[in-house]
């Protein structure tokens, strides 16, 4: 089993869902994560202060599949997150050994 | 001068400035968290800008010696004549500058009340301009109409505390610039979900409780009629609150708290045009009736497709027209409406009410376009996206 | 009709309609994330459902023409006869509005109180429906017995500001409440942290400044008394303040800022009663104690096993308790307690408290029982779990 | 008695009583996350502290019998004499226990003001000890030379509401502080980014509110003088909140929602000593110029190297300094100015500058070193890092 | 060494971690995390409009450990954090190449 | 490809970003986390209600990276990360199969 990351815009995570679930993906773990990155940061400034802040809010979806779902599910979701503007982000494809599922008990390819 | 007069007036002067950082709450918490300083800043910015606009121009223009019924001339400007004493206050017990300052409250408010409508996608220095030149051509105009000697006023049209001075032509306003302006980037596909309803009922809160200062204190003095308009007020919205959240309730299934907090603010919206006018009761009928009807239109609005991003047109605008025309139908007290056998007030109340929508919808349309033109009003699209917070203040909310 | 008075009667009633929001925050911010709207609702709500009950009929029953030295009769229903001027107006300096809605504010505010005990695992029919029944069932006779007329206030009992009709009354039914309802699920297992604490305090500071409406309003008069009351409920504040973190010191090796804010509102509630009859000095002795005892109720309520969520068992029913007989101790302005020699004002004090939690205990119990047999009061397991924001509401708190 | 001043003196008190949540909440918004309730408490626990000290023996220290023109006596100790009629009342037209409480408020926001300089690494309980050796040594004497029948005052100084007793003294102790305690760790590497700043806007409303009660009410009647010194001080702070986010922009591109937050506050505070003595145009040039000038001190504080966090000395400091001497330049009311053609008065000021200044950070310096020895300041560098709330008081601020 | 990632209800995590902790896990990582899966989400609706939330608050608990101690800890998470409903989560298992401990420079089981 | 993942102290973040981006890492992923760990939490205080908090405020910062830089990153990361007392946390090395950029759709080491 693999597990896909996708880190992307934050209203994007909506439109990655969507894509996703209509490939038949039941489930998956979102977090809210900064980028850092060619897209740039921003400067604030408080009273005269001024700071540099270069991290983005993005969003991180986890996905585990089946291998052999890898690259049909990273193509939809690299079309769902696309803007084609700098910041639109990275899938990371990475190795799973083993899935459980705590409910049933179930395991591997029948747990995700 | 009567001193307890002066002390309750000044005491409501307080109170009606307290609710311009209770707006900038209401209105923060609904926004998106990348907004909320920006949101926070177009009424905050207003005790700033209008209150010295006021002092330099605005009250000569709203009070000063009437010309033609349409505009007071600028006998009072930067204050001059505006003593501690009550030599030339409109209101001959109290203390010139106490008459001045509670106005200025009133006055301070309006523009901010019309920022819901373009919440998250206006310029700082745009929305600054705009205000300034709104609050001189459009604000002090309809103050001198109705309070200031001007023909809306000399009409007999009732407007106790500014139903049509402070919610109609906010409600026109917003309406006004919510078209011009164009919807939200992601409008109706992204979710637009407030950030901090807590912080959101902490300003209707503040609003409920500074508005006792706007609609009691307009009876100017504390006398019993105070008392009435301090009743209405609450009562109105009161019932407002349980009408909205029964209505949402039958539509929907659930009550809402952001549907309380709506409720209180349509119910304080509709009651003050009428508080000095009428019973406990009728303001206990009207606030039952603002509830469902401001419910409702906000329910219609999502038909006609502009984006009024907090729905200022919903609350201020409709519950501003139905409380004045209302107060045509319920008033009783030193004035008589429908109810009495008076059709004529109701007929005269809507006359304002048609005048009052003309005039600022149109007022606010040149202003808008002019000020577009000078400095533009929306923000590019890059930094919408980013949020107003970063790119008009380089700031954020908050660092959990 | 006394202008002054009016006037300060008026900004008094503000003040209390103010705590109402502010205890929507203090409570709000005490429990976990997933119920701060639905804590919130609970004394938001209570601003709409009282108030117009209050009109209808609650005022009535409190201040109409006593029937038997129980309940008030109703001619004053709809508010009938309640008018701009002094003529049936329990206090001839102030317009029978005026008088009124000052009420009407305490009235909002003691089921709001309640609230506390139930926090979390509530349904929000089942709340506004027993809320409603206990205004008219409990509040009502209470507020008339201790101030409208009632055998209470005949038989002598000192209340300056509410000590029975309010604390003691929603200590009581609290407790009853907690035990009904059950704990939480989770009570003892999982933490029950208070998801934000600045606003707790931010309700706790706006407690303290609508509390001077609350007790110095209540000598009705902008006179000397007025002034003494002010004091007393500051100094008794600030005392308990004071105890409480030496207690939680003493006790613990912290003092928290969950303990200010506790101890300010024991140490409000404990001078509520005695507020008008007692010395400034001997406010700080009743707030010392208040601050001390409160923590003290709170360290034991763990050996009892009910799960008063926000205790209010602890400080408004403890505290209430102790102020009504510190009252019959210290008393010494316009009337004589037990250091004054009248050791009979304590007995009367003794019987009240008796009587509160009795009736109010008592009552609660079947009105509780009554509810949740026709609606039911707690919520799904699963629900419960959710969080009431979402199951009860539709609606989340924060979007961060 | 007047009652009528007496109620709105009653009603200013609980408005300063408001503004020292307010200022907790101010403060609070601009620590990082792990010093919120650390930062609150500073302010809080000042209502508790102070106030019972007052009682005890500052309001004696302060307004007690004149002695040698430096102190007052004790015949006010405990708060004996000090009642519900007007003997021995500073003021005659208001209950003595009325002056007294409206002057507690002035000395319980006082010392909270300092804890901007020291905060995130003060020691609790060092804190508490030098705040109750402050007010009596510090702060109570200041009070008695300006406005308790001191030398200061005898001199002819003008300080309508606490320029120098309030801010001047807060602002020099607060630069004496910032020096011995030396820097918080990590100042200049790592980000100290305001973690809340809807919240400091709520306390920036808040102060604006409650200063209506601390200037207004500071006339000590409601009079024309009282209608004055309202409207100069809502001027004064709106002009002032112009003309930092003016500054701002030019000087960085950007007008900041902290910087219309601070320039509020240095408006207030340069306004209050001139509140009674100048006009209202007046006041908005003493606002323009305070928030350029606060600005600009803001600006240079990181060449002077002490840590001075939420720049108290830049607007308390600075703003108060500022407005004692403009009131010596603009007085027009009651007394006159420079302006008016008489420098002395310009003298007087500067002498009254000087001495403030000179008596408050000497006093604070030996206190402190005091205190420190006995106690310890500052916690260890861990708890610093860990943050104040979880190590000084077992919480933490938010569950979000 | 492994990486073992469980995702599961919130109010478990004291039960998880206690559970680990008792089998000698000294060290562990948490974040909050938002899960859609088979549980469903729920309606929220402001001012009459309607939206679909579909992620529920969640937990994720990430613990290394050595090879041989992964079926011990899966096992005791499993059941640590069982109830029996929709919504218990998962546990996933993936290969770690590397541990360093930065306080000591100490690498591979040691660190962990 | 590798994935570095560095979990330590929040206020080290500046640092570490500092000298992974003094390399040449032009991304990274950063999210808020609660460790537990040697260094031990606190005690919290609510109305006499005691609570032990095990947990203290980390962070964690993802980086993906091409194998061959994977010694020289670590090392870096280690020392800027370093303070020498317990709680500095933990860096952990695990395989990546692939890496797209979903602006341009490049894979592999491109990506990065
Ligand atoms: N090597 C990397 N490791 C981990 N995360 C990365 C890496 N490179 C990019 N990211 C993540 O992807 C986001 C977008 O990258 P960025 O360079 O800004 O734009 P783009 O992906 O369009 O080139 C970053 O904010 C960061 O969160
Ligand atoms: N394939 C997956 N990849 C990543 N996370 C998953 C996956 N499937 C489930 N999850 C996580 O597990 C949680 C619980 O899953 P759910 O389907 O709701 O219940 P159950 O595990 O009892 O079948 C989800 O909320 C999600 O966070
Ligand atoms: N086995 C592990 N798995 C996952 N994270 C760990 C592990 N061990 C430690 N950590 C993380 O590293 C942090 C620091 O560990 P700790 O034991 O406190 O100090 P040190 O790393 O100095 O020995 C922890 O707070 C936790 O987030």
């Amino acid at each position: 089993m693999k597990k896909i990351e996708i880190v992307t815009r934050t209203f994007k995570l909506d439109d990655v869902k969507h894509a996703l679930s209509e490939l038949g993906v039941t489930g998956m773990t979102v977090s809210e994560v900064k980028g850092f990155g060619r897209q740039g940061g921003h400067r604030e400034v408080y009273r005269g202060a001024e700071y540099q802040v270069d991290f983005v809010p993005k969003v991180k979806i986890e996905v585990v599949v089946e291998d052999e779902r890898v690259p049909e599910l990273v193509r939809e979701a690299k079309d769902a997150a696309f803007t084609g503007n700098v910041g639109d982000g990275k899938i990371f494809v990475s190795p799973v050994d083993e899935v459980v599922r705590i409910r049933t008990g179930e395991t591997g390819d029948e747990a995700i | 001068m009567n001193p307890t007069d002066n002390a309750f007036i000044l005491v409501c002067a307080a109170l009606v400035m307290f609710m311009t950082p209770g707006l900038a709450l209401f209105y923060g918490g609904l926004v998106r968290n990348k907004n909320v300083l920006s949101t926070i800043m177009h009424s905050f910015m207003m005790l700033g800008l209008v209150s010295v606009l006021w002092a330099v121009v605005g009250y000569s223009l709203s009070f000063g010696t009437d010309i033609g019924g349409f505009i007071g001339g600028f006998d009072f400007a930067f204050l001059n004549g505006v003593g501690m004493g009550v030599e030339g206050s409109p209101a001959g017990n109290l203390p010139h500058l106490t008459f001045m300052i509670f106005q200025c409250m009133f006055a301070v408010i309006t523009p901010a009340l019309i920022s819901g409508a373009f919440a998250e996608r206006m310029k700082f220095s745009g929305f600054m301009i705009f205000s300034a030149a709104w609050l001189l051509l459009v604000y002090a105009p309809m103050c001198h109409w109705v309070w200031g000697g001007g023909w809306m006023g000399e009409m007999g049209a009732l407007d106790f505390a500014g139903g049509a001075v402070v919610h109609m032509s906010s409600g026109a306003a917003a309406l006004a610039c919510a078209i011009l302006l164009g919807k939200r980037k992601g409008y109706g596909r992204e979710p637009f979900i407030p950030h901090n309803l807590p912080m959101t009922i902490l300003g209707a809160g503040i609003l409920w409780f500074g508005w006792f200062g706007f609609n009691a204190g307009s009876a100017l003095a504390a006398d019993g009629l105070a008392a009435n308009a301090f009743v209405t007020t609450h009562m109105a919205t009161a019932a407002a609150v349980l009408s909205w959240i029964i209505a949402e309730w039958v539509h929907g299934g659930k009550a809402t708290t952001l549907g309380a907090a709506s409720g209180a603010v349509a119910g304080l919206v509709a009651i003050t045009p009428a508080a000095g006018f009428v019973t406990p009761m009728a303001a206990i009928i009207i606030g039952l009736i603002a509830g469902v009807l401001c419910f409702g239109g906000i329910m219609l609005k999502n038909k006609f497709g502009y984006d009024d991003a907090l729905d200022v047109v919903g609350i201020h605008g409709l519950g501003g027209t139905f409380g004045a025309l209302a107060t045509g139908v319920f008033a009783s007290i030193g004035a008589e409406g429908l109810l009495m056998g008076n059709a004529h007030q109701l007929w005269v109340q809507f006359v304002s009410v048609v005048a009052t929508w003309v005039f600022c919808f149109v007022m606010t349309v040149v202003i808008f376009k002019v000020v577009d033109a000078l400095v533009g009003m929306r923000p590019s699209e890059e930094d919408e996206v980013r949020g107003l917070d970063v790119t008009q203040h380089s700031e954020t909310g908050y660092q959990l």
